[in-house]
């Protein structure tokens, strides 16, 4: 298992209830799998209209494969401008 | 040439021009986003932005290459507030230069609109019964 | 709101901004026009607009005041420069201000092609070898 | 006979080799009959891409009947902006 850290802005802090949250992964999991597992752990980010993940500073696609030391994020829906 | 900024100070129009000003562009084109007093006719005190600063600085050239490349702009400047706004204060500055004006109009138009759908910045409203995330919520 | 200015002094951005800004408005668009070095592959040293005063500040109303009825504007400020310019200077400040910055570039685009069309200035382009109206003649 | 004042400006200017030009017609002519007229005292306002005529700082149509002390302007192609 790894484990991995994952930070949250915004309305997807206040549902962690802060700033980051620490979730463990079978090596090899990807970005669809830590989608589902912060669903189960926070069911209230389902709430929300719609969350991404960014990984190391991008946009993250479901199938990448998450590497230790990550930088993973949660990203509610943005609104700025 | 791409000129990035978030920041707590308030911002400014002039820098914004004086970044994107060549002699060889006719037209330059700005967008200056406000904190308005209402929002779909709740009466808005005022709004803070939250930001993940790395990756919304790294979005925000990521959309003003993109800008240029796509509609042939000499430069363009995208600068951001973050932090606590009162209401009419400066958001958001989008200035884009380039040769014709058409080019000008639809290059900013179109940083704005993807700064809305992808900067990693967050804007909650405080209303004079409560607060919340913009858009967040269904 | 319209504000519209004809003048021989430099014209200011901070100006037509604060002329339509306004709390209940979210987007601000402006197009500022600038001498450019060049035109056609020629040369350009300086410019000297003519302007027929009256009728020009009259056209200029009469646009402002159109493009808010069609875009549903809150405020429309044109200010435009006369006399001799250089290379870089600003020749022309178009501002609008709407609730929606859909309307805003729609309304500062039209703004400006229509005063292209038909408000009675004309520039004189100097060249490194004469001067000429721009667009006069064939 | 109407003695009109027909101001010009730009190009329009330099053909008349100054900023305005005498025009007598009579009563009745109408902008298409100034037009005529200031045609063939200054054929060379026929080099420009276009004129206008302004009546009174508005533009005026073809059959427009001039009066006596109308402002009457030619407005050569506009390059503002």
């Amino acid at each position: 298992m790894i484990q991995h850290r994952v930070l949250a802005f915004a309305a997807a802090a206040e549902i962690f209830g802060g700033s980051s949250c620490a979730v463990a992964l079978p090596a090899g999991a990807t970005v669809a799998d830590l989608r589902q597992r912060l669903l189960e752990d926070h069911p209230a980010l389902g709430e929300l209209v719609t969350f991404a993940i960014a990984r190391n500073e991008l946009y993250a696609l479901p199938e990448e494969v998450l590497e230790p030391g990550d930088e993973l994020v949660v990203i509610p829906p943005v609104s700025g401008g | 040439m791409e000129d990035i900024l978030l920041s707590a100070d308030p911002l400014s129009i002039d820098a914004c021009y004086a970044a994107v000003q060549d002699p060889s562009c006719g037209g330059i084109c700005l967008f200056v986003g406000t904190i308005r007093n209402q929002n779909k006719g709740a009466v808005v005190t005022h709004l803070e932005f939250s930001s993940y600063d790395a990756m919304a600085l790294r979005e925000m050239r990521r959309i003003a290459e993109a800008a240029r490349e796509m509609h042939g702009l000499h430069a363009v400047s995208v600068h951001h507030r973050t932090g606590a706004l009162a209401i009419g204060d400066v958001a958001v500055i989008i200035a884009v230069s380039s040769v014709h004006r058409a080019a000008a109009f639809a290059g900013c138009a179109w940083v704005i609109d993807e700064l809305k759908k992808s900067v990693p910045i967050w804007k909650k409203e405080f209303l004079e019964d409560g607060s919340y995330w913009v858009g967040a919520r269904p």
